[in-house]
């Protein structure tokens, strides 16, 4: 792990890249990497996040830019302009039920191909997927996904990059936090390590390559 | 009484001590407020909690305490927070006993159709699709017409949320359940009638010789 | 959840049934309910468990006892008594890569139907499973594992039965209490509610059907 | 200087600061001993901890801090502990940097057997396939021989840990890598020469032109 300024660790991400984005409408959602992303105009995104948030938070701040191209989220009534976005035709977006979307993080992140999830069977959802039957029960496959970087708030983190989430604002990011080539980690606290024990860290330092260090 | 109460205290009748209970958000969310409080039973927001409490006092409002909509929320002693992956986890996995979920239309057979107008509403299914799969019992809450086209159809002809069948539909008028796969008059709202409920109902009802009325 | 006695609890449990331990060679298991399922002398019993422990510890206690008819495990080369037996015929043996033992226990609390994993491939794992192709790379289908009962260890349950797991006694423990019918628990140390704060909860109160109570 | 001791000093100059590394039972244990302190390395043990420690003093040890083999170990300052889903996570995903691993067999082509000798130890293969399936690099410490007879052979023909080679072993007399999937030896042990390398060396070994000494 190293620790890096905002700037530096949006210069790395280039224009047209992937990327993982915690939090569940713009609730554990690194802002400062969003604002950061934004000055930079780092266009051209693949975004693969919750939900598109609201105008002005979260990941919302990337629809209100123009700077997204593809999404893959769950849900995205709560925010006008990705719907327009949408509608227009600027951004392709793929919308996956919310179990399957984790599920496929997860996947990527650990080293499967997929999983069976009798979620979408028998729905819009399933077109052009494989359907395969275990003991009777007709299941999709649902593929892995990864990105080149995941951007993932913390409550905590500590010197070696151990992280806790506080509340509702754990959601996606420990599972992205092992999804993509890239960790980005900000943190509302940087702390000794120790501060956070063994027993409640939530994703362990081996996994973030970067912390946002205090301004 | 307002249509939207009946319907939400209605559906609190089906919870038991110990259930986990997910509400999705409309008439759904309600239903929490007419739990009577000797019942011991715990909320999931599936953005990662069991154990929601109400909206907290003025003030006390935690900005990474919110609900799957985004709202400020307080959570009740007991209370467990964990990820997405665990929290769909719960639910596709059966460990949600009762989800409340809203409708735009539940047909003969009992599927649901509440995700999606095509060219007109297409916000994205969420955990709609999962809960439907997933939890042990599925009761859809939402008033029985709209514009005064019924909502109890004969085929949906919007797109599935599951072709699991739901387990209730508890409207503003009735109940119905799905006996042997087949919608059945269960129970009419105070002061409405077989017969008020069946012209106003497109699907074909099987109707018991006794229906009973709501108790509320 | 109800607090019941251990020998209620076993009782619970009829001779030939499938019971998930939870432990990793004999560390985070509930040695009360193996010592209870010895005195009880419930037989036949068909047992998934990481390894066998080692004899008088754990699971260990079962094979001392003869009470195994069917063991899924990824290790049993620590108890001599699990190999004499497995070697004599006397139980049927399925041994396991142990990720792919973890998921299928995580995809069978999870509501999944199986997961795609890369790990058996080309190896004596592989025989007799669908194998599936995902962009070009293979992976073996591995399916969902359940059982009737899961016999858990925690190191905190509150009076609810949120649960929370100490060092490297977690190991299948949380994974294990979303994968049974039945759910039994016994704890180090019974708590008030609250004491265990929401984020430090591992295993949800919902997902605990049977507490053993202190004696 | 005992073989096992040459074996674990000449893995451990394969270690990187940051690098998350899971070692075996028996030899691979041995690496961490002879990892310089200034190098700050993360070990998993696979039972659910990264920031293993030293065995802990006398009286200090705790019942519910193990490694895989059930023995007591520390934890140093910032290890954390996790279920064996996530353990196994890490390891097929990636995650884990370096593996270092025991061997019975492996062959021209890299591919390692570790786990069954058929009829006579089958123990169960724990977690070593996923390792060798999921780590970035794969290690194999080894003994170059056993009773005379070579352990590096022209083909396993004991049961694959998995079809995926490993990056490379280190013997008591030799590492050997497996450049463009060919066996080639790439140092060999102080005092030991290429040639009694080959002599004892079933696989056949590619020999660049230059074969620099194990530097220990």
């Amino acid at each position: 792990m190293r620790a890096v300024s905002v700037e530096e660790a949006v210069a790395m991400i280039p224009a047209g890249a992937s990327i993982m984005v915690g939090g569940f409408m713009g609730v554990g959602t690194p802002e400062r990497l969003l604002d950061e992303l934004v000055r930079q105009k780092k266009s051209g995104l693949t975004l693969i996040s919750n939900d598109a948030a609201t105008p002005g938070k979260g990941v919302g701040k990337l629809f209100d830019a123009a700077l997204v191209s593809r999404l893959s989220a769950t849900h995205i009534g709560l925010n006008p302009k990705a719907q327009q976005q949408m509608l227009a035709n600027q951004i392709a977006v793929d919308l996956i039920p919310q179990g399957t979307f984790v599920e496929r993080i997860r996947a990527g992140g650990c080293g499967l191909g997929g999983v069976l999830t009798p979620t979408g069977v028998g729905t819009l959802v399933a077109e052009g997927k494989q359907q395969i039957e275990v003991d009777g029960k007709t299941f999709l496959l649902e593929t892995a996904m990864r990105a080149q970087f995941a951007l993932v708030h913390a409550f905590l983190a500590d010197y070696l990059g151990n992280l806790a989430y506080a509340l509702t604002s754990r959601n996606f990011n420990p599972v992205m936090a092992m999804a993509a080539d890239t960790v980005i980690v900000t943190a509302e606290n940087i702390v000794p390590v120790g501060v956070i024990a063994p027993d409640h860290v939530v994703t362990p330092a081996p996994l973030v390559d970067y912390l946002i260090s205090n301004g | 009484m307002d249509p939207q109460i009946i319907i939400a205290r209605r559906v609190a009748k089906e919870l038991k001590s110990g259930d986990l209970v997910n509400l999705g958000i409309g008439i759904p969310t309600l239903v929490a407020n007419y739990v009577p409080s000797d019942l011991k039973v715990f909320f999931q927001s599936e953005n990662g909690l069991i154990g929601t409490g109400p909206i907290p006092e003025q003030g006390m409002a935690h900005p990474t305490l919110t609900d799957a909509g985004g709202r400020p929320i307080s959570a009740l002693p007991g209370a467990s927070t964990f990820d997405s992956a665990m929290s769909f986890g719960l639910i596709r996995g059966g460990h949600v006993d009762v989800t409340v979920l809203g409708g735009l239309q539940v047909d003969a057979h009992g599927q649901l159709a509440n995700w999606m107008i095509p060219g007109k509403m297409v916000p994205g299914m969420g955990g709609a699709m999962d809960l439907v799969s997933g939890a042990k019992r599925v009761i859809v809450a939402m008033q029985h017409a709209a514009k005064g086209k019924s909502k109890i159809v004969a085929k949906c002809n919007l797109p599935l949320t599951s072709s699991r069948p739901v387990s209730l539909v508890v409207t503003d008028m009735a109940v119905i359940g799905f006996p042997g796969g087949k919608a059945t008059l269960q129970e009419t709202a105070p002061g409405v009638t077989v017969a008020e409920v069946l012209a106003v109902t497109e699907a074909e009802l099987a109707i018991p010789d006794s229906v009973p009325e709501m108790k509320l």
